[in-house]
């Protein structure tokens, strides 16, 4: 195994290295972290910040990390690319009720009320068209008969579609709490839909990858790793107050917004479905180059959390 | 003549062994990534990227903007400069300010100019403007101070008024300082304009490779990079073609 | 290498029109510069006439004033009382019809234009004479000075000599009545500076002008001028003022042997010496 | 030197009028966004981040990376400057593929950096030194190239050989030119150092500002910039001193 | 300005050693350079013998080949065919003990260097000299230049005759035998060349070096030397080997009123003239 440091031989915890980014829906590894899941499970867990996903991508092939957390799309793609990853567990879900964390906003003088007011005005993004939720709300609206090439999309950070809403240079936004709660608690604009219920309910917002090699090779760490996270969650369900609280600890987000915004849907449950259906619609909009069946990129032991829905745990 | 030749034709065979070597180290999987395509699937990736037009508008958008930003900022400079040459107030009045502004990497202005300009061509234009103003304002007002007073008593004995001077003979003998500044500034133009459609916008060649490497096409993606690379090679080409003409007095 | 002699310059008329009044003329003139603890004083209520038509000669020992009374003449410099007057008008600036030629040659000239657009430069300010006569003018001042198959030349490809030759060139094509030249030929070998002498002999001959000459060089001073200055020093006032009436062309080697030669020419060494704190013998070597 | 001090003056007294009206129209609300803070809002952050220990760390950690990476940098560019001016072989071998890598944008290869080299300081030393060697590798060379054939011939007749001349004569000589490209260098290892930082790892002041960003801290985010305009301004007059004091002989 | 004549020279023993031969000799030198379509021969089977203490004078008409013969006895250029020899041993690379005053001065010193690191300089390369031993001798050598009060300064502070000054200074603290000088004084002034003639004069006697020079100038030439060499023009061979054997110090002005000098100069210039294509009366001015 790599990434097993000398901490083995001291502490005869398993050594384990892990990428993400900082936001809510990776509270869990927070609190498996700081509440000591980890550890209990005997695994000494240290973690890797990163902010773009091709440099955690390329730092878990290259082995600086064992574990990388992410939304499907760009794991997915860097299969089809020939990395052999794999996804062990999923950490965050989509809704099949709103609100949901991801939104399509829109100025209150833009005229928009339905996603079919779209063609026509400007539409800040990030991540690109092709990104999860992007595609999902194209596939919904090319569903829908509305014709998605008459939208103006046009790429910038999350964090400037509050300045590009008020400024009147974007019609809407589509963006991700905790965006979505600041600009509707400014009043800048008002929410038109929820991309991933209308797309696809329940679909992965996020789950933890490796490599197939790693993930053969380390059935001990796959396990404890599961079985931390999944500790972790249930924790987190415990008490509402006390996640908030976390929450606002781990990501250092202001608590007077935290206290607005819905709680992330953490969830080791998977939806086969939701997770097919997302395969789906990101062939439909070329992020992939071909339907993959779920027994190809999940670890067997993810079918040990095949439920109905992935609504909480 | 041809002892010339082969000379130059040791870095173009430099340029392929790298390249052979790149090919070799992915098809015997010394390297194997899907962050690392061939150079052959690379280049396939160009020449499909060139034939539908992917990257030659790509590339255009780019340098389109690259260029006006470019241009704009050297203008000003070039008269902020000479005016920072010449005058001991204005170059303690703006020097601060230059030197205070110039270190903050794009990347952490871009939110503030987006704030400013939105998302479209004006604010990359801007962006890429105010970063390459700073090397041509520092080397032209350089270039003006350490002109020689002999050529501009020279000037003045030939009955030539300040502004005279200042545009045939202070600006002139500055020229080949302004023109290093210059050359500095368009390699920074280029990466600026690419770093700004990474971070907004939906056009160019950075949106193009970002957009490829998000999805895993890394081919494309080297395709981007490496018409990049060709265009920054050409430009700066350009430039010394352009530089060593207007400087042809010196090596004449 | 010989020039027309013969050439009546038009500029020539004017001497008539002012005829006993100087062109040039410093009166009262003092130049201070300021310095730790005050002024220093440079020039001393210095007065001097030129002549139209003079070959002028300032000789004086190192760091006497040469170049700073040269510099008050061209208005490059200001002075700090009395007054330089140029046909009469006091000189604020730079007036038209008095050009300077530098001893640094190589630094007057803009290394960017070639030859003949070097020695343009002075007509280009005047719009009044358009593209084609200003080349007509150029390529003239370039035969005189010998320059005429280099015009496409840049000036880093030409020898010192040409260099100054050019300058020269530059300073005549705007027709002054006066030129000022500090030390025009001190950075040039001895063959050079011969030529050179030459060339700005018959220029000065041909062209009718006034011509105010800073050297070291007591034989360079003898052999051109019509008059030698020689300055003392701190402050600077006038030593000697001596006519140099021998005939033009002057050979140098006959002449060297002049006794009047040479008893002007040890009347300017001693007073030179003298101030460089050298004895007379002290130049034995 | 009254004078002096009042035209330096006007510098400072340009920066402060800036700041208050960056002040005023944040008060005001003629700028009204959450993404720019006021400057005293800012400056309050900057005290905190410093007094706390927050910024003083992330920008020592920043710093020591891209000093690190820019010695690297210059040594191996002084070395292989010296080696284009000298030999016009290696000079036609390196000069294509230095001009062909020197227009491709940090973030680009930034990716490929990390899995060759991780995502630790290794990788981010690596892309600086990279970035950095550029403009020194050229204008050593330039510098190189330029050496008057007489300083060198004078070497050769007081009986040193080529390697004593290099020392002693062709590299001093080519001094002025060599630091030149190491100020524009310096810059250069600062802003890349800054953006390796934002795309990976959870250090240093380039993943504070990002960080800040994130989660609305924009004044923290602001004083992170601030730091880093300060830190720029310091570093690249602390070059300048240095500078002036290796070209003493220029000015004296 | 004088320097003790007395100081016999440890250098001087070594003049017995190998008396009768010559210290620096070029033997049937030929040097040709590639040209269009084929080889421009410049030097042509050229014999010259300097012997030790001997203060030669190349001169000859511009492009003859001076400095390039110089540049061949220093071994900065390689001969094409034939040798030259310093001290029986042939030339191939500088060798120790034969320096070079270059023309540009102000090229050839070391901006970056003080006066006293200029001066030291070629003493640093020899590590049996320590640090003290160098400033030793630097100091020394300032002195009898008399830049002694300049030591810390740096070339840019310096005029052009204290440049080369110092230029001077840097070639003799290394002890050499033979000081070659192409044009030392050219560029300078009329003054400060002849105060650098006679240091030069000075520096020859005491040291008991043997002094090659070039130069453009007739009269510096005779006034220096004791031997003056006028090379003819392409390719060049020696025209004119004169002996010149006035005793030092030689006073300019009763000199110059010499017959014998007078026909020495005569001779030199004609031999020139010649080859310059002008006839003797084109020097009048
Ligand atoms: N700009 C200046 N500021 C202060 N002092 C000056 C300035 N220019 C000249 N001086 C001083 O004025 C005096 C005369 O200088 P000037 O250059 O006119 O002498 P010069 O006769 O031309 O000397 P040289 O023979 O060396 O050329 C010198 O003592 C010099 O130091
Ligand atoms: N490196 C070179 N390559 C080709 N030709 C050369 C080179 N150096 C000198 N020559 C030619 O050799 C001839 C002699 O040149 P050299 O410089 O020795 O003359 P010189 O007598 O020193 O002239 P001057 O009096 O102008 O200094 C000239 O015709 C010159 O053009
Ligand atoms: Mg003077
Ligand atoms: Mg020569």
């Amino acid at each position: 195994g790599c990434g097993s440091g000398g901490s083995e031989v001291n502490t005869g915890l398993d050594g384990l290295r892990i990428g993400f980014f900082t936001n809510g829906g990776q509270t869990p590894t927070y609190v498996a972290l700081t509440e000591g899941m980890f550890r209990e499970h005997g695994l000494d867990v240290e973690r890797v910040e990163f902010q773009d996903p091709s440099a955690m991508t390329a730092a878990l092939q290259r082995g600086d990390i064992d574990l990388m957390s992410s939304i499907p799309g760009p794991p997915l793609a860097a299969r089809a690319a020939g990395l052999d990853v794999q996804a062990i567990i999923q950490n965050e879900a989509a809704k099949y009720e709103p609100p949901d964390s991801g939104t399509v906003i829109a100025a209150p003088t833009s005229g928009i009320s339905t996603l079919g007011d779209l063609p026509g005005k400007r539409v800040a993004i990030f991540g690109g068209v092709r990104s999860q939720m992007n595609a999902g709300a194209l596939w919904f609206m090319q569903g829908q008969g509305i014709d998605t090439s008459g939208i103006e999309f046009v790429e910038a950070p999350f964090a400037s579609h509050l300045d590009l809403l008020r400024s009147g240079q974007v019609d809407a936004v589509m963006t991700i709490d905790p965006f979505s709660t600041s600009i509707e608690q400014s009043g800048s604009g008002t929410v038109v839909a929820y991309p991933n219920l209308l797309a696809n309910p329940g679909a992965p917002l996020s789950a933890w990858w490796a490599t197939r090699a790693w993930v053969e090779g380390n059935p001990d760490r796959v396990e404890k790793f599961q079985q931390s996270l999944r500790a972790a969650i249930d924790w987190l369900y415990q008490d509402e107050g006390r996640a908030r609280q976390t929450v606002a600890a781990f990501t250092k987000l202001d608590p007077a917004l935290l206290a607005n915004m819905p709680l992330n849907n953490w969830s080791y449950n998977v939806d086969e479905k939701a997770w097919a259906h997302n395969v789906e619609i990101l062939v439909s909009q070329r992020a992939l180059p071909a339907v993959v069946s779920s027994d190809e990129y999940w670890a067997p032991s993810m079918r040990t959390f095949v439920a109905a829905s992935a609504v909480g745990r | 003549m041809i002892r010339q030749l082969s000379l130059r034709a040791t870095g173009i065979g430099l340029i392929v062994l790298l390249v052979v070597a790149w090919e070799l180290a992915v098809r015997l999987q010394l390297v194997d990534s899907p962050s690392i395509p061939s150079f052959s699937a690379s280049v396939a990736a160009l020449v499909g990227g060139i034939t539908d037009g992917t990257l030659p508008v790509a590339m255009g958008e780019t340098l389109s903007r690259v260029l006006v930003g470019y241009a704009v900022a050297v203008v000003a400079a070039v008269v902020v400069g000479a005016l920072m040459g010449t005058s001991r107030f204005v170059y303690y009045l703006l020097e601060p300010v230059t030197e205070l502004l110039r270190p903050i990497p794009s990347a952490a202005y871009i939110p503030v100019a987006i704030l400013l300009l939105g998302v479209g061509s004006e604010m990359k234009i801007a962006v890429i403007a105010l970063t390459s103003f700073f090397p041509v304002v520092l080397s032209t007002c350089g270039g003006v101070r350490s002109v020689d007073p002999i050529l501009v008593d020279t000037g003045r004995t030939l009955g030539y008024g300040p502004l005279g001077r200042l545009r045939r003979i202070v600006l002139p003998s500055a020229l080949p300082e302004t023109l290093t500044g210059m050359r500095v500034a368009l390699g920074i133009a280029l990466i600026v304009g690419i770093v700004s459609e990474m971070l907004a916008g939906d056009t160019g060649i950075g949106y193009l490779i970002l957009e490829s490497q998000r999805i895993f096409q890394v081919p494309l993606m080297f395709a981007g990079i490496i018409t990049l690379a060709l265009v920054g090679y050409l430009l700066n080409l350009a430039f010394g073609r352009v530089e060593s003409h207007l400087l042809r007095w010196r090596t004449a | 290498m010989t020039l027309p002699e013969t050439v009546a310059s038009d500029r020539a008329t004017r001497a008539d029109e002012q005829a006993g009044h100087p062109v040039l003329a410093a009166r009262d003139v003092v130049k201070s510069y300021p310095a730790r603890g005050g002024e220093s004083v440079v020039l001393d209520h210095v007065d001097l006439d030129m002549a139209d038509g003079d070959f002028l000669t300032i000789v004086g020992p190192s760091g006497c004033g040469k170049t700073t009374m040269l510099q008050l003449l061209a208005g490059l410099s200001p002075v700090t009382s009395g007054a330089v007057r140029f046909t009469g008008t006091v000189v604020e600036s730079p007036p038209p019809g008095v050009v300077y030629v530098f001893q640094q040659f190589a630094k007057s000239i803009f290394p960017w234009r070639t030859v003949l657009d070097n020695v343009v430069f002075g007509l280009e300010r005047d719009r009044g004479i358009d593209r084609r006569r200003r080349t007509e003018i150029g390529r003239e001042m370039l035969v005189r000075v010998g320059l005429e198959a280099y015009e496409r030349h840049y000036p880093s490809q030409l020898s010192g000599g040409m260099q100054q030759r050019l300058a020269i060139a530059r300073a005549l094509a705007t027709s002054p009545r006066v030129l000022l030249m500090d030390e025009p030929f001190s950075a040039l070998d001895a063959l050079t500076r011969a030529k050179l002498q030459k060339l700005v002999l018959d220029l000065w001959r041909s062209l009718g002008i006034t011509v105010v000459f800073v050297t070291h060089d007591i034989e360079e001073a003898l052999l051109l001028s019509t008059r030698v200055v020689a300055l003392r020093k701190s402050p600077a006032t006038v030593d000697i003022d001596l006519r140099v009436d021998f005939a033009h062309p002057r050979n140098p080697v006959t002449l060297g042997e002049d006794p009047r030669f040479l008893a002007m020419r040890r009347q300017l060494l001693d007073s030179i010496y003298r101030q460089e704190g050298l004895s007379y013998e002290d130049g034995a070597r």
